[in-house]
């Protein structure tokens, strides 16, 4: 990428005052990239900015407080950030954020889907339009706009929203206004019963890994997750759909009007569960009621802590 | 004074009935008489509105339904507007007279035919035919001196008119009379 | 835990739609329960013996009781439980009553539906800890807001009592709207002769500080430790120096300033003292109406004042004090009549309130107690009163009776043949509420002895007719419409909370009706308390209320607070929340949310942790509703108990 | 207890302690009739109602969730219900999404001298409840345990 | 200044007789403020009170045809000058958003009936649509002089539910439009009491008094004229003035003008357009006395 080596020269200039800064490098195959933790002059080299980099690094800054810590941040990573910071959950002082102009990730399940064995990936060669995948010597040329993660094709933040250093020319479209929730709304469209009877079965899956949880920038309390707690006891450890799907709703909960749709939490699910449309709906309820949408901009207050004595957009029953 | 029975005599289909058809609750009333106290009409009403009311939440059908008051009553709202309770008594009186009608009970009848002529002209012509209407109701009540002496003065300044004003859906409206009539017979 | 149930028949109040035999039963078989039976009055106290004995004979340590509303019993059973040594946490209440038997017929599903409610009620008790109470020292002193006879009557009592009283006052003088009377029923004594010297032991009493012309800005704290920030308004005249002569008020050129004392039935100046018993007797500007403050010209009672008080330049102050307990005497005003636009809607001069016909027949007012007719100062002949307005009147939003109207009605129809004895008053009325000592022979008399003509009907309007006012009304005993052709007009107004109190209701935190009259914690046994620790009622801040009344209860509100002044400590309620340390991560929500500044950031060990005051908590659990890791948690209303309810009632 | 068959549904009401139960009290106080199947919980303040609380409900099997509290403005502690609106509105939002109709969980505000506004409240959700028949229900731990269910009821 | 006040025009039947000069005004105050009124085509009777006292679903029936008509016309609203027609035509709109009562309404017509149509009076849509204020810079004859009562009728704004205008015991409309127009009004205080209705040939006894009284109070009061704004009281008082005088007693002679009349008056059209010829109480020498008023008034200034 053009601006990998400028990205480079920021990161050298500001790490003698930082403990570590996160970015990414490549991983076990050329198909993939993995967090990467930055010490050395050695570590700044590794550094690679690439379509690869799905991980939202944000999410490793609240278990670093108190630590001088920089991070690469994707447009979309930014506002997890911005959330964390508005929410006093990390310091502004400590971190220090690097941004650059992101043109989408790859999803590597639609590549997985469209190769179909990807067990030995030889190379992965990147231009702006496609991706030449090597799989067992045979290569695989895939169009970029066709592995690319849904969330990028109506990416409106594609730019960090906060940085101290930015590298490359600011992409600056924020196309379409309004977040794209297309897909939600067919489902919204289908029978009660149909919406119920897939929940159930989607969850089905679940293997109460929480990797969902893990993955996700804005799950803070960690440890302490009432999933997985007797005093609150919100949720039995049987294995059962009922309390599967119950913590997928305390997530969606948790995350309403803090969520950045992010999709760290989808990705990160072993089986493919489509959850990050609870936390779109969610979010599309809190655009819809409180035109509000989380994470640009630091002086806001998430909805669900705060109120107005006249609500413009609640019209309460009337009986 | 008829001394009344107040188990026997409560007719409860009555009040039931009343209170369907107008939508108002009787028990609302609490005789405050300011209903009367309002009334143009009171001077002719041999029952006050505000006896109607208590006798109709009393439920003495007979009594209410033969008043002349019903007949008597303009529908000019005075009572609706400023009852306390926020009871329609217009319309109660309004849904009694139909009940009236339905029960044939006519009040000293002058009032009700004029009404049965005013819609028997538009019945027949879609709309009022001012002096259809009064030549009607004169052979119906034999009161031929009625407003003749507004003769010299209203006729010259041309607005009444000897036919009646044509409409294309006069049928229409023939049809909506006959429908109702139809309606209520069932 | 061993918990024991206990079904209460409350006479035939439930036994009659619901089979306690069997709800007993059935609650045998839960989780928990070693012991159920049902019992005809548990809150007897037969009925409160056997759960003590049977908390004895079968070791229980947790109760149920299925009876009534716990708004009504649940103190009482809490006495009992503690009473056999248990903590008064481990019981938890059934109301089978109001939201069972009382609300339906069917006794299968009443029986049902109370099975359930005991189950939920077991459940949750399993989750209850034994609570303890911290005790916390009070300030003995008192502030009672509103200075009318009721707050006069408190103030007094408390003082007297040895408290230390401050009293706040919205005008320049207390005295309130009895002092505006001219004679009060059914006594006819006179009304500034009874309350003068009252108004003046306020003045002189050495424990209480009077705060006239002042407002409630701000009251933080809580029962025991209330501060309160009182806005002193400014009066452009220093009080300390102003003696009362009146000269400034004399002097003064401005003489149409409004004069809310005699109800605007006449002018005032600029520069006044409302009335010549006033107390404080000080002298205050209004400056809407001071041409100096105005324009900058004039400066005539600074001129005059032999004292030198007055200050042009003077404003606003503020003052902080500190009580233990509040007593609310904020009375009453009048309805804005005016809606009723069949009486003129105000556009007839010769229309007048009940209160203003007050200050004309008062020797203080300003006719000098003499009767004139608005219009053209002549004495009135015919003068026809009109009861219930703005009162038992729905269509206006005022469906309650104002219960004091009738009898000063009376009275003024009786003071009217006093003052005129060639005139005739006529009572328009629909219902005489005449109960009270001496109350139905005093409207009796003025029917017997001063010849009211008393009309039973409602008016439907009036219009001028020449100079005469016409008056369409009925007589629905004669059944039919009246006229009378009246010189006077006296509407009895009623009346609704005073201006303002909802406000005030807010900063006091304590709830009121839709009409802006204050709740009082149980209609029939906390009539003076609110829902608010340590804050009462008295008079007709609570509802309209008459003088004997409102004094009754200035006198309760008095003995409220010296009974909670007589212990040197209080015990505040455990049901507040606690943090768990170890679950805390120190986001800062509930400190964000919470409503009372009850939550603060602490250090633990170098983390940063959120901390409950218990005093200052009030036990809303906003933030245990918050706090997405469950790390704070309500006492007595936890996420666990809550659940354990919904796990009751939802088995799937 | 098992809802009466045929007869009844299982409505869950949470009810602030100072406003809204009082309500139901003094409706109760006055005989006003009511349906039989909402259940109270009580809670100090429509602030401490957790909208999470509602999902477990409808997922444990009510078939209708009823919160009320205090009037907004009337709130004891001032501004529990002005928090309780904004959460409970987006939950009432969410729901449709997990296939519960619109209309399973409502809220509202009824004051300690509404009585006959409670029954009012309470007796037109039962009857909407009613209306919307019983909630979809999770059977046992597995899906197919439901599913299958689903798939009969619909035939 | 709205430009563009385009309106269905519902004239009722009185207008084509005993209130045709309400009619002629009316239409032609409009065209003079430029307010565009188009006839609701083929119109028929509302079935005025009579109606009502039969049945509702009959009322609203008849109504309701006019009411589609409306609709015919690609459009939502519609005024008229009557205010039985107007109550009339208000009631069954209101009463038909109630689904039984409407389903009873629509087995008496051909096709389902319009529940949307609004009907509002001229005398609404003047001081709501047009404004006083806009009427005000209208003005080239004022009508100094004419000291003049406005009589508003018990069914124009009432019940206040339905009417959704000005006061139900105090209107004002006339009295501020009047006063625009420079005349000297004074408070009647009988502005809603009913004069006798409909029982004009029934029971004209009851119209003696209850019209009697009104002219009484207006001379009462030193009213030289009364504007109404309904066909029913106009024709009372104006076409009855001499058999209420007859009964009673008295003689009056007290012009009753349509609002509409005299504020044609104002904005310079002539007597002709305005029907003035129409009333049976000779407007004429008070006409003459404002003409002149005016010309001293000139010749002052």
């Amino acid at each position: 990428m053009k601006f990998q080596e400028e990205l480079k020269e920021s990161i050298r200039k500001a790490l003698p005052e930082l403990d570590v800064v996160i970015g990414w490098c490549g991983s076990f195959d050329p198909l993939h990239a993995t967090p990467h933790f930055i010490y050395g002059e050695e570590d700044i080299e590794k550094l690679e900015i690439s379509p690869l980099n799905v991980h939202n690094l944000a999410t490793y800054l609240p278990g670093m407080r108190g630590k001088k810590v920089g991070v690469v941040v994707k447009g979309c990573d930014s506002r997890s950030v911005v959330e964390l910071l508005q929410e006093k959950l990390i310091s502004r002082d400590d971190i220090t954020i690097f941004g650059f102009p992101c043109t989408g990730v790859i999803d590597q399940s639609k590549v997985k889907k469209a190769i179909g064995y990807v067990g030995n990936v030889q190379s992965c060669d990147m231009s702006d339009e496609s991706l030449v995948v090597v799989v067992d010597d045979k290569p695989h040329s895939l169009k970029l706009s066709e592995v690319l993660a849904e969330k990028c094709k109506s990416c409106r933040y594609p730019d960090a929203i906060i940085s101290d250093y930015f590298v490359g020319d600011r992409i600056a479209k924020k196309d379409p206004a309004e977040p794209n929730y297309k897909e939600l709304e067919k489902f919204e469209k289908l029978a009660v019963s149909e919406r119920f009877g897939y929940w159930l079965k989607e969850l089905d899956r679940c293997i109460r890994c929480y990797a969902c949880r893990s993955a996700c920038p804005l799950c803070v309390c960690r440890d302490h997750c009432i999933a997985e707690s007797r005093d609150p006891h919100w949720l039995s450890q049987e294995n059962n759909v009922r309390d599967k799907l119950m913590f997928q709703v305390i997530h969606a909960y948790h995350m309403a009007g803090r969520c950045t749709e992010c999709g760290e939490c989808q990705r990160a699910c072993p089986v493919d569960i489509p959850i990050l449309m609870l936390k779109q709906k969610m979010n599309k309820e809190v655009l819809d009621i409180f035109n509000y949408e989380a994470g640009v901009n630091l002086k806001d207050t998430p909805p669900l802590l705060s109120f107005k004595m006249e609500e413009e957009n609640i019209t309460e029953k009337d009986w | 004074m008829k001394v009344i029975n107040i188990n026997s005599s409560y007719d409860s289909d009555f009040v039931r009935e009343v209170e369907e058809e107008s939508g108002q609750k009787l028990n609302l009333c609490y005789q405050c008489g300011k209903c009367t106290a309002g009334c143009p009409y009171t001077d002719e009403y041999d029952i006050s509105v505000s006896q109607i009311m208590r006798l109709t939440q009393a439920g003495q059908k007979e009594k209410v339904l033969q008043s002349n008051s019903l007949w008597l009553c303009a529908t000019c709202e005075s009572c609706t507007s400023r009852c306390p309770n926020e009871i329609d008594v217009a319309l109660i009186m309004d849904v009694l007279r139909h009940m009236a009608r339905r029960e044939g009970y006519t009040g000293t009848g002058r009032v009700k035919t004029f009404w049965d002529s005013f819609l028997s002209s538009v019945e027949k012509n879609g709309r009022v035919f001012e002096v259809g209407l009064l030549v009607n109701y004169i052979s119906h009540t034999g009161r031929f001196w009625t407003d003749v002496d507004l003769g010299p003065k209203v006729l010259p300044k041309g607005k009444i008119h000897f036919k009646p004003t044509e409409m294309q859906g006069k049928k229409e409206v023939a049809k909506i009379f006959m429908r109702f009539n139809e309606e209520s017979a069932k | 835990m061993k918990i024991g149930v206990f079904v209460c028949h409350c006479g035939s109040n439930i036994e009659a739609t619901v089979d306690t035999a069997t709800v007993a039963a059935a609650a045998r078989e839960f989780p928990g329960v070693v012991f159920a039976t049902d019992t005809m009055y548990t809150c007897s106290e037969p009925g409160q013996d056997e759960i003590v004995d049977a908390i004895k004979e079968h070791n229980l340590d947790g109760i149920v009781v299925a009876s009534c509303s716990p708004r009504m019993h649940e103190q009482t059973f809490r006495r009992t439980v503690e009473r056999a040594g248990l903590n008064k946490y481990l019981f938890e209440m059934a109301n089978i009553r109001e939201h069972v038997s009382w609300i339906g017929k069917d006794r299968e599903a009443n029986t049902n539906k109370a099975v359930d409610l005991v189950r939920m009620a077991s459940e949750k008790l399993m989750n209850n800890q034994p609570l303890y109470p911290k005790k916390f020292t009070i300030n003995k002193r008192v502030l009672i807001i509103g200075g009318g006879v009721a707050g006069i009557q408190a103030a007094l009592d408390c003082a007297d009592g040895g408290l230390e009283v401050v009293m706040v006052e919205k005008t320049s003088t207390i005295g309130g709207k009895m002092a505006k009377l001219d004679k009060t029923f059914p006594t006819v004594d006179c009304s500034s002769c009874i309350l003068g010297p009252r108004m003046v032991d306020v003045a002189q009493h050495p424990n209480i500080t009077l705060y006239a012309f002042s407002e409630i800005e701000e009251i933080n704290g809580y029962v025991g430790n209330f501060e309160i920030k009182v806005k002193k308004k400014a009066t452009y005249v220093d009080w300390d120096a102003c003696t009362g002569c009146g000269i400034c008020m004399e002097k003064c050129p401005s003489k149409k300033a409004t004069d809310t004392f005699n109800e605007e039935i006449d002018f005032t100046k600029a520069i006044n003292i409302p009335f010549a018993q006033a107390i404080p007797k000080k002298a205050k500007i209004d400056p809407e109406f001071c041409t100096m403050l105005k324009k900058g010209k004039c400066g005539v009672c600074a001129k005059v004042c032999p004292s030198g008080c007055i200050d042009y330049e003077m404003k606003d102050e503020f003052i902080t004090e500190k009580v233990g307990a509040i007593v609310t005497a904020t009375g009453f005003d009048l309805f804005d009549w005016t809606v009723y636009e069949e009486y003129g809607g105000g556009r007839y001069p010769d229309v007048i309130t009940s209160l203003q016909y007050e200050r004309m027949l008062s020797a203080s007012g300003p006719t000098g107690g003499h009767i004139k007719r608005p219009s053209d100062g002549k004495e009135p002949k015919d003068v026809v009163f009109i009861q219930c307005v703005g009162s038992r009147d729905k269509s206006v939003g005022r469906p309650y009776c104002t219960g004091f109207c009738c009898m000063y009605t009376a009275k003024q129809a009786i003071l009217t043949k006093d003052h005129l004895p060639g005139s005739q008053s006529y009572v328009f009325y629909m219902d005489i509420r005449a109960a009270g000592k001496l109350y139905d022979e005093f409207t009796r008399r003025a029917m017997e002895e001063y010849d009211t003509n008393y009309i039973r009907g409602r008016v439907s309007m009036i219009y001028p007719k020449g100079d005469k006012l016409l008056v369409r009304g009925a007589d629905t005993l004669m059944g039919t419409q009246v006229e009378v052709d009246a010189d006077l007009v006296v509407l009895a107004v009623g009346a609704e909370a005073s201006k303002g109190a909802s406000k005030l209701a807010e900063k006091l935190r304590i709830s009121y009706d839709s009409y802006g009259f204050y709740m009082e914690g149980h209609p029939k046994l906390k009539p003076v308390e609110t829902n608010t620790a340590g804050v009462y009622l008295a008079g007709a801040c609570q509802g309209p209320k008459d003088i004997p009344s409102s004094v009754a209860q200035g006198s309760a509100a008095a003995a409220k607070v010296l009974g909670l002044f007589s212990k040197d400590q209080l015990e505040s309620d455990p049901q507040v929340s606690t943090v768990d340390i170890k679950r805390c991560i120190g986001c800062g929500k509930c400190i964000q949310t919470c409503p009372f500044g009850a939550i603060k950031e602490i250090d633990f060990r170098g983390m940063i942790k959120a901390n409950v005051i218990e005093t200052i908590c009030q036990g809303c659990g906003i933030c245990t509703s918050t706090c997405p890791q469950g790390a704070v948690q309500l006492q007595h209303s936890t996420d666990n108990q809550i659940l354990s309810e919904v796990n009751a009632l939802c088995q799937f | 207890m098992p809802v009466l068959e045929g007869k009844e549904l299982r409505i869950v009401g949470f009810l602030c302690n100072w406003c809204s139960y009082g309500g139901a009290d003094t409706a109760g106080v006055g005989r006003f009739n009511q349906p039989t199947d909402l259940r109270i919980i009580k809670v100090p303040c429509s602030g401490r109602i957790d909208p999470l609380f509602i999902v477990k409900a409808l997922m444990n099997g009510a078939d209708g969730v009823l919160v009320s509290g205090c009037h907004p403005r009337d709130c004891h502690y001032s501004e529990g219900n002005f928090y309780a609106r904004r959460r409970l509105e987006i939950m009432q939002k969410f729901l449709p999404i997990l296939g519960y109709e619109p209309g399973r969980f409502e809220y509202t505000w009824v004051s300690a001298s509404e009585g006959q506004r409670w029954q009012q409240v309470v007796t037109e959700f039962t009857d909407q409840i009613h209306k919307l028949g019983p909630a979809p229900k999770i059977v046992g731990p597995e899906a197919s345990d439901t599913l299958s269910l689903m798939q009969a009821a619909l035939k | 200044m709205n430009t563009s006040l385009n309106y269905a025009y519902y004239p009722g039947c009185s207008s084509t007789g005993t209130s045709v000069e309400y009619d002629m005004s009316s239409r032609a105050i409009c065209a003079a403020l430029g307010i565009q009124l188009q006839d609701v085509p083929d119109w028929s009777c509302c079935g005025s009170t009579p109606a009502h006292t039969v049945d509702h679903s009959l009322s609203s029936a008849l109504s309701a045809r006019n009411l589609d008509q409306v609709a015919s016309m690609g459009l939502d609203s519609c005024i008229t000058p009557c205010p039985s027609c107007l109550a009339n035509l208000k009631t069954a709109k209101h009463k038909m958003q109630d689904e039984n009562f409407r389903d009873k309404v629509n087995k008496l017509l051909e096709k389902p009936a319009n529940t949307q149509v609004e009907t509002k009076s001229v005398l609404q849509i003047l001081v709501e649509d047009y404004g006083i204020e806009n009427i005000k810079k209208k003005v080239v004859k004022p009508l100094t002089g004419l000291v003049v009562g406005a009589y508003y009728g018990c069914i124009l704004n009432r019940p206040a539910e339905l009417m959704q205008f000005d006061s139900r015991e105090h209107p004002m409309a006339m009295d501020n439009i009047m006063e625009a127009l420079g005349a000297t009004v004074v408070p009647f205080p009988l502005k809603v009491e009913c004069c006798g209705a409909s029982f004009g040939i029934p029971r004209k006894d009851v119209v003696m008094r209850l019209s009697g009284k009104l002219l009484d109070t207006a001379q009462e009061i030193g009213a030289l004229a009364l504007v109404t704004a309904c066909p029913l009281c106009q024709m009372n008082l104006d076409m009855r003035q001499s058999q209420i005088n007859r009964a009673n007693g008295t003689k009056h002679n007290i012009p009753i003008f349509y609002f509409t009349q005299l504020l044609g008056l104002a904005l310079g059209l002539t007597e002709k357009e305005l029907g003035m010829d129409k009333l049976c109480v000779s407007p004429r020498t008070l006409l003459n006395s404002i003409a002149k008023e005016e010309q001293i008034k000139e010749k002052a200034a």
